[in-house]
């Protein structure tokens, strides 16, 4: 392995950073997350209040901070179900051809053409919105894509002569995918995954916003962002906290996949896309 | 005064681990109308040469020359001018050269219209007459084409007409012919011999093959790692070459006028590190006849960079012991193939064309113990022969019988452990996540051979047969090089103790030194352990040399089989002359008239039934080649020729090799 | 190429028959009923009933498909169940409205994106070409309803330069105020894909510099000015089309988002009015017309990029 | 089913040959801003805010409410009643014309009535009006109605937004293109964007001074606010309480808010555990100071009230204090004594997309938890509300607004057999039963009182669920827009409404 590459400790370090934060949330909290705090409603940023309070008295800052494990949850744990459903579907497609594999990408090409807001759309609004649920939804949008990366990985995989060599021995499907195309293939597979996140926590907090996230009282950066819309004009740092907390780790993740695609697989840093 | 004339050449590279010193104080002259031909390894430094010259070195690239002129101009300010002006490029991969959303005619009129200032339509007229000149046939068709649509010879001959469309006086040709066939390569070589002649253009000739430079070039300059070690004329330098490592390249070249005779020479060791360059021979690890002296630094002294090069001009070259080249009685049968036949792209949905038959119903026997080479031009179907044999590719017919037992189209686990393969590219052969420990112990597990501790002395025991330390077990194929990669391919081929190995062009992929010591240790593991093989390839200096018995394929077909010095002396099937004599060999000046040379290549369409080789036969005999299948005639022990001629009349052919 | 296009418009077809159905059965196993929607406050059991028999609600649903299905192929969206009007007029008013939206946006990212995407591939390292990359990483995090927030407040409150809200017809209000409704919904919904389409350029544009036949063209003596945009850009073009058009798909969704805060009446928020209002023939109709649009402008991408392509469109050996 | 003739969404009303005439106290369009989509332009499917707006503009009724909701004559100029309140005749204004043109007669009132009352329509407010047994036109201005049961506030349901006046010759696209006797001519109705009307010279009233008017569909309310303030709009309709404050300050805006009877509150199930036992309802509303609910939730724009009879209401039982602190110590042992000795865990449903009513269960959860109640609080969107959640969950947030009269405010919601009963708590208290059926026979409003008064006790005492405030209902109008003043029932009368 070549150098750590500048960009990977960067965005490394924040991220870890952020996950720390949000792992601790609840106890490093200045303030009871969910308290009421009739006269304190609506104050500006100040020394108690970093992030200011907003129409409950609530402080904000905790709000983030207790709020942060469902984002990065959301974010993470969707891209896992879409890694964890996709990469399966998308090297078997890859390694039994014919009518399997036409059945699989057929159903990839259904749901891709499906705009994801819909599609996470379509899902929450048939079960009842809660943050597992959104998580569920946001991976289910984007194992279409995950399967399509994964089978043309495992295509380039399955034309190197080591794997002729493995049928050569007689081993059967099951051991070339499990050993010989796998540890392969999770290099480019992880890459693609570290930016897949981004759109992941982007549309996780889309749902959010448009409604169907996780359960009050505990929140979720983009459901903050959503209630904060009646006071925007008056109060918007209710909004912006939370809205900055997400930039800032939107911009930290994609970061770190540009820096492992330099670190694992310096071919690709041709295709970004 | 020489046209180009370049003294103390060197540059290096800057990378993330310090500086390559990629050329040390290169020196060479061509005189006007002369050509010399630039030698050397991979690695060596050779292409550099012509990227300098043109001034197109990436960022990061140091270049110190004392002179570096061209007709009197100092080329570092006017390379900018010269380039496709006077100065002409032909590049190694012509399919990567050619732009392949412009059409070729284009592609060759661009010099014309930047540097003549011709209008378009002018131009694409000339372009046109170039690529005629070029030995295009159809040159109008081919100008309107784009580059997917053409065979290879048909790309290089565009990029030459490119590269001489201003009639520059110097031509820098890098690898030329590498990805050609053999037979086309003769083609082009021809075309270069007749240019040259004709136009007087005088040439830069970069190559790996020893036998093009010295059928093309009058001077000749050997590379290793940067230096140069040897330079003079070149007849003279290869017939009797002074400097060690010239000689150990003659000494590691598999000769299809030797056959099995001489046995191979390798040169042992690997390429020193180029980011610190030793001041003495940079040979002397590798040099059998290294004494101290040759630490402190070598000049370049009449043309040879070793101060022991008159004193050790009468020591012949070390060659390794000699295994007991036993002569074994006629093997008794091991594999019998009887018809195999397999098409691909048959009528799919849309396109009804009939699917091309990759292979035509082949019949072959191999004896145990018995190496069968079979050679034949890419996309003749010897790979595709070599997985329908080890039945990895499902054949539409055809038995194969091995050891008396018939083998199914599911191969049993027996015969996958007893039938293995050994593949071309190194760097693809091995998983890169996988130790060789992990390489070599999953066929043990596997067949159930060894586990365990016991399985751990069975892996050193292979790295021993294919001479590797036993420290490379816990290596990752990242950290080999291609010669040590191939061999730890060979050793898990004969981890599971197979009695037959199909050897996929196991050695092209490698430089001649390497592949050398390669072809040796097959020899000697047939030797030692009795196994069988298949050995594809398409160079028939590399089959000559290591084959028992050799066939010839072409287009799906066995069109002449036999043992190896009755195959490689007349009577030949007149595809086999061809590609014997097509062959570059080097000191083999005199044959150069009486070449034979065939008309367009594999891919041209061959005409429907009768003979598949007529429509390119230079012995064609009329429409009965186009007609009639042709019949197989024996000869001798076992020598058969599918040809419609005479047998007196293919006894009595010329030896295309006469020496 | 007329085989790989036969295949292409094959699958569009499938993938559009089978996105009615899909379409069809997802909304279908929606819980809650239009009925309890449109009585809202007033439900009762009895209102529903009669509610639902009358909107032909309590009909198996496979012929209820077929009705709409037939209906969808003569143009007839069916009625609006809220609104009790056509569905078709008022999806196609929204379709008109959203395209407007939408294709300004789509060459805006074109020209930007593919320019901006060479000038940092021809000045690798120089500040614009940092400066770029940089802005592309902020650009491509920041979820549009946030900064379509930010832009309001900054923009339509405090500077009070543009009109926050609403749409202005061409026909009705003249053409400068038209624009000025929309230059802030564009503005958001351009940006991250600006960002996405000049990464994908740029890189793309860096692997044709170090081709082969570029340096080839180079060893021409071809001037590099021409070499660029002669030999570089074209092949670099090629993977900026397909790229296009799945853009139009994330495009969709965030037009989805935009509307909905900018109060622009187009397709994306008649959507989700109907999914709020449970308004089956609009939704499904909406949902129909959006996928329809992305499928189409991905077959649109496979015949430019074959047409372009000469690989794909010149099959057949020559010479 | 596909109507033959193509419906143009934007046709224009079909005027007769009356020019436009710019008269000279003309003054421009008023610019309202409304948070949704009209769904339907038909007066007896309206059933949200926005939509009674619109029929308020296009149509009128036989009787209107004033702004302190007593009931004056609109397009019947007086009416008697019989002694048994069974029997009520309404003589109509003469010389009255619909938008089209056309004279209104009774035969219109008839068939607006049948209209209503055949279930196929789907008429959302039948069932008030399943009283009337037979209507009768003796002649083209005269119409009697024959109840099958006596109905004291008959003459104020009349005043019903759903029971507006409609062309017996113009029912087919009352959806597309509502013809009415109001102030205003409908003009074009863009779904998502705007609807427009005109005024109507010909008003029977005195014409407007305005134009036209021009509701615009905003549905982000830092947006409204924004445009407000930016001199898009000239009104912002339905201003939630959080904005109130926003706008306290704006310099060229003023905020004008109005109490009136619109509710929301927890509706607990009074059929399924816990809520089924009268003692942890009325834990519930111990442990909860409404006061703080209000404060907390509407910023204190709404106060604490027993029952949907708003305070500023004359039948208010002001005489039965609502406790200003929470009684904890009480709350704890009714709940020992239903026997729940730990916390109570429950679901409470509130709604996606309702900022209020969300803020509403949000409050409740963190107030009720010291009680012992743990809330745990599931969001579902406002679509599946009244199919998964009405009448099924054991507790959930919802609100209805101002009803015209008390008896349609309260009967549909209190009364056993109520209409809306089943749906919400299925709450039944023969005391409260009495009351609400005795308030209807008597034409009386003090004998009215009394029995109302009594509900209010008894609904202190046993109480349906947590009925949080009544909440005031504000608007925000630039300062050129005179002469408007926010209306209890969410409309506007935008007779004398002029902008300087």
């Amino acid at each position: 392995m070549n150098r750590i590459p500048r960009t990977l400790l960067v965005g490394g370090v924040i991220v870890g950073v952020i996950c720390i934060l949000a792992a601790l949330g609840p106890w490093i909290a200045p303030f009871e997350p969910d308290a009421f705090n009739m006269r304190a409603r609506l104050q500006p940023p100040s020394t108690t209040y970093w992030f200011g309070t907003d129409e409950f008295g609530r402080d904000v800052f905790s709000r983030v901070l207790a709020g942060a494990h469902h984002s990065l949850l959301m974010g993470f744990g969707a891209t896992i179900i879409s890694l964890v459903i996709g990469v399966p579907l998308g090297l078997i497609a890859a390694f039994r051809r014919g009518w399997t594999e036409e059945a699989i990408m057929r159903g990839v090409d259904l749901m891709i053409s499906i705009p994801p807001v819909l599609l996470g759309l379509l899902i929450l609004a048939v079960t009842e919105p809660g943050l597992l649920k959104t998580m569920l939804a946001v991976g289910l949008v984007y194992v279409p894509i995950m399967t399509r990366v994964a089978r043309a990985v495992g295509l380039d995989l399955l034309a190197e002569d080591f794997v002729e060599a493995a049928r050569a021995r007689g081993e059967g499907g099951f051991h070339i995918l499990a050993r010989e195309i796998l540890p392969n293939a999770w290099p480019p597979l992880i890459v693609e995954t570290s930016l897949r996140v981004t759109f992941a926590i982007l549309l996780g907090s889309a749902l959010s916003f448009l409604g169907l996230g996780p359960q009050p009282p505990d929140s979720e950066w983009g459901l903050m962002i959503a209630e904060s819309r009646p006071f925007i004009s008056e109060a918007p740092w209710i909004g912006l906290a939370p809205g900055l907390c997400l930039c800032l780790l939107l911009i930290a993740v994609n970061v770190v996949g540009e820096g492992l695609r330099d670190l694992l697989d310096p071919r690709l840093r041709g295709r970004g896309h | 005064m020489s046209l180009l004339n370049i003294q103390g050449l060197s540059l290096s590279y800057a990378t993330q681990r310090g500086a390559v010193h990629a050329l040390q104080d290169v020196s060479l002259r061509i005189p006007r109308g002369g050509a010399m031909g630039l030698v050397g390894e991979s690695g060596s430094g050779k292409s550099s040469v012509v990227l300098a010259l043109l001034g197109l070195l990436g960022e990061g690239a140091a270049l110190t020359s004392d002179k570096l002129d061209f007709d009197g101009k100092d080329l570092r300010q006017a390379a900018e001018r010269l380039r496709g002006r006077r100065i002409g490029v032909v590049f190694q991969d012509p399919a990567a050269a050619l732009n392949p959303s412009l059409t070729i005619g284009f592609q060759v009129a661009e010099p014309l219209i930047q540097h003549r200032g011709l209008a378009r339509e002018a131009a694409l007229a000339r372009a046109e007459s170039l690529l005629g000149e070029m030995g295009i046939t159809r040159a109008a068709e081919v100008a309107r084409a784009y580059p997917h649509q053409l065979s290879g010879g048909m790309k290089q001959r565009a990029v030459i007409a490119t590269a001489l469309a201003c009639e520059p006086e110097l031509l820098l040709l890098d690898e030329p012919t590498t990805a050609l066939d053999v037979t086309v390569e003769a083609q082009i070589l021809d075309l270069l011999e007749k240019l040259r002649h004709e136009r007087g253009v005088s040439m830069l000739l970069v190559s790996h093959n020893l036998g093009i430079v010295d059928r093309l070039c009058d001077e000749l300059t050997v590379l290793y790692a940067g230096r140069v070690v040897e330079q003079g004329p070149c007849a003279e330098t290869l017939s009797t070459p002074r400097h060690p490592y010239t000689r150990g390249l003659l000494a590691a070249l598999p000769r299809v006028d030797r056959g099995r005779m001489a046995r191979l020479a390798p040169i042992p060791g690997g390429l020193p590190d180029l980011k610190q360059p030793t001041p003495g021979c940079n040979f002397q690890p590798r040099c059998p006849f290294a004494v101290e002296a040759c630490a402190t630094p070598q000049p370049l002294l009449d043309g040879v960079r070793c101060h022991r090069a008159a004193e050790i001009a009468g020591q012949p070259w070390p060659i390794p012991e000699l295994g007991e080249s036993v002569v074994r009685p006629v093997p008794e049968a091991l594999l019998q193939a009887e018809g195999l036949t397999r098409s691909f792209g048959g009528g799919g949905l849309f396109n009804k064309r009939a699917g091309i038959r990759a292979v035509d119903g082949v019949s072959l026997q191999i004896g145990r113990g018995e190496v069968l080479g079979l050679v034949g031009e890419s996309g003749c179907g010897k790979s595709t022969l070599g997985r329908l044999v080890l039945r990895l590719l499902g054949a539409d017919s055809g038995r194969i019988d091995f050891d008396g037992k018939n083998i199914p189209a599911e191969a049993s686990s027996e015969f996958r452990r007893r039938a293995q393969i050994v593949f071309q590219n190194p760097d693809s052969s091995l998983n890169p996540r996988q130790t060789v420990d992990e390489a070599l112990r999953r066929p043990l597990t596997r067949f159930g051979i060894a586990s365990g501790a016991k399985a751990t002395r069975e892996v050193e025991r292979l790295l021993e047969l294919v001479r590797l330390p036993a420290s490379y077990r816990s290596r990752y194929p990242h950290q080999m090089s291609g010669g040590e990669k191939q061999r730890i391919g060979i050793a898990r081929a004969l981890a599971s103790r197979p009695d037959f190995l199909v050897c996929d062009e196991a050695v092209s992929a490698l430089d001649v030194s390497v592949q050398a010591a390669v072809l040796n240790l097959l020899t000697d593991l047939r030797d030692r352990l009795g196994v069988a093989y298949l050995f594809i390839s398409h160079d028939i200096g590399v089959v000559a040399h290591i084959a028992d018995r050799i066939a010839v394929m072409y287009r799906g077909a066995i069109v002449e089989e036999g043992p190896a010095a009755a195959v490689l002396a007349p009577p030949y099937h007149p595809y086999t002359e061809a590609l014997l004599s097509a062959v570059p060999v080097v000191g083999a000046q005199s044959r150069a008239e009486s070449r034979i040379r065939l008309k367009g290549d594999v891919s041209t369409a061959p005409g429907e039934g009768g003979c598949r080789f007529a429509h390119r036969c230079p012995r064609r005999m009329g429409n009965i080649c186009d007609t009639l299948t042709p019949p197989v005639r024996e000869f001798g022990t076992a020598h058969r020729i599918a040809c419609h001629i005479p047998a007196e009349e293919l006894a009595a052919m010329p030896s295309a090799m006469a020496v | 190429m007329t085989s790989f296009l036969a295949r292409r418009f094959a699958s569009v077809i499938f993938v559009l028959w089978a996105m009615t159905v899909l379409v069809f059965a997802i909304v279908h196993v929606l819980p809650g009923s239009v009925a309890h929607m449109i009585l809202g406050e007033f439900a009762t059991t009895d209102a529903i009933a009669a509610l639902e028999e009358r909107l032909g609600l309590n009909q198996p649903l496979y012929v209820q498909y077929w009705t709409w299905f037939t209906g969808l192929l003569r143009g007839d969206f069916g009625m609006s169940l809220t609104m009790e009007r056509p569905a078709g007029p008022v999806i196609l008013e929204a379709l008109g409205r959203s395209a407007i939206l939408a294709s300004i946006s789509i060459v805006l990212v074109a020209i930007l994106g593919i320019g901006l995407g060479i000038h940092s591939a021809t000045h690798v390292g120089t500040w614009s070409d940092r400066g770029l990359t940089l802005m592309q990483y902020f650009f491509i995090a920041v979820p549009e309803f946030f900064w379509c927030i930010l832009v309001i407040i900054f923009f339509a409150v405090w500077l009070g330069w543009l009109p926050a809200t609403g749409y202005a017809p061409l026909h009705e209000a003249g053409f400068w105020r038209w624009a000025q409704h929309l230059i802030l919904p564009v503005s958001t919904l351009v940006l991250g894909l600006i960002a996405h389409v000049s990464r994908l350029v740029r890189s793309s544009m860096l692997e044709a510099i170090e081709s082969r036949y570029v340096l080839a063209a180079r060893a021409k003596g071809i001037p590099e000015r021409i070499v660029l945009r002669r030999h570089a850009l074209p092949n670099a073009l090629l993977p900026a089309i397909t790229v296009l058009a799945v853009d139009v798909g994330i495009l969709i969704g965030g037009i989805v988002v935009v509307e909905s805060v900018f109060a622009f009446p187009g397709l994306g928020r008649m959507l989700i009015y109907a999914i709020d209002n449970q308004d089956i023939p609009l939704m499904m109709g909406g949902m129909i017309v959006i996928t329809a649009i992305y499928a189409l402008a991905n077959l649109a991408a496979d015949i430019l990029y074959a047409v372009l392509n000469p690989r794909i469109r010149v099959s057949g050996s020559a010479g | 089913m596909l109507i033959p003739r193509r419906a143009a969404l934007a046709l224009p009303a079909l005027l007769t040959a009356m020019p436009d005439i710019a008269s000279a106290q003309s003054s421009g369009v008023l610019r309202i801003a409304m948070s949704t989509n009209l769904r339907n332009l038909d007066p007896a499917k309206v059933t949200i805010g926005e939509e009674f707006a619109h029929v308020v503009f296009v149509f009128n009724g036989l009787t209107r409410m004033r702004a302190d909701q007593s009931i004056e004559p609109e397009l019947a100029e007086s009416w008697t009643f019989s002694p048994d309140l069974k029997t009520w005749e309404f003589k109509l204004r003469r010389g009255v014309k619909f938008h089209h043109g056309r004279e209104m007669v009774a035969n219109d009132v008839i068939a607006t009535y049948r209209r209503i009352l055949d279930p196929a329509t789907g008429a959302v407010s039948r069932t008030n009006y399943d009283m009337i047994e037979r209507m009768e036109a003796p002649d083209p201005y005269t119409v009697i109605f024959r109840l099958s049961y006596a109905y004291g506030g008959f003459a104020d349901i009349l005043s019903d937004r759903q029971v507006k006046i409609i062309a017996a010759d113009r029912i087919d696209d009352l959806a597309t293109n509502p013809i009415g006797t109001g102030p205003f001519v409908f003009r074009s109705y863009a779904p998502g964007d705007r609807i427009v009307y005109a005024r109507n010279p010909n008003s029977w009233e005195a014409p407007t001074k305005l134009d036209g008017v021009e509701m615009r569909i905003l549905p982000e309310m830092s947006v409204r606010i924004a445009a407000i303030q930016a001199g898009d709009l000239d009104v912002v309709w339905d201003l939630g309480p959080e904005n109130i404050r926003a706008l306290r300050e704006a310099r060229n805006v003023r905020v004008d808010s109005v109490e009136t009877a619109s509710w929301d509150g927890a509706i607990l199930n009074n059929s399924i555990p816990p809520f089924n036992d009268v003692r942890v309802r009325l834990a519930l509303n111990l442990a909860v100071s409404k006061a703080d609910v209000a404060e907390a939730v509407l910023f204190g724009e709404g106060s604490p009230t027993h029952s949907p009879i708003a305070p500023n209401h004359p039948f208010f039982a002001s005489d039965i204090i609502i406790p200003a602190r929470a009684d904890l110590t009480r709350a704890r042992r009714l709940l020992r004594e239903a026997g729940h000795s730990g916390n109570i865990r429950v679901p409470l449903i509130i709604p996606v997309g309702r900022p209020v009513r969300e803020r509403l269960g949000v409050t409740l959860q963190q107030m009720a938890r010291t009680a012992g109640f743990d809330f745990d609080i599931q969001r579902v969107p406002f679509s599946r509300y009244s199919a998964e959640v009405a009448g099924k969950a054991p507790a959930y947030i919802d609100g209805y607004f101002a009803r015209p009269t008390v008896d349609t405010a309260t009967f549909p919601f209190l009364h056993s057999r109520g209409s809306q009963n089943e749906r919400l708590w299925k709450y039944s208290d023969p005391r409260v039963d009495a009351a609400l059926e005795a308030a209807r026979l008597s034409g009386d409003t003090e004998v009215q009182k009394t029995h109302y008064v009594a509900m209010q006790r008894a609904m202190v005492e046993n109480p349906p669920g947590y009925i949080a405030y009544a909440q005031r209902f504000a608007c925000a109008y630039r300062n050129s827009v005179r002469d408007i003043q926010t209306h209890p029932m969410r409309w506007f009368d935008l007779r004398t409404t002029y902008l300087s």
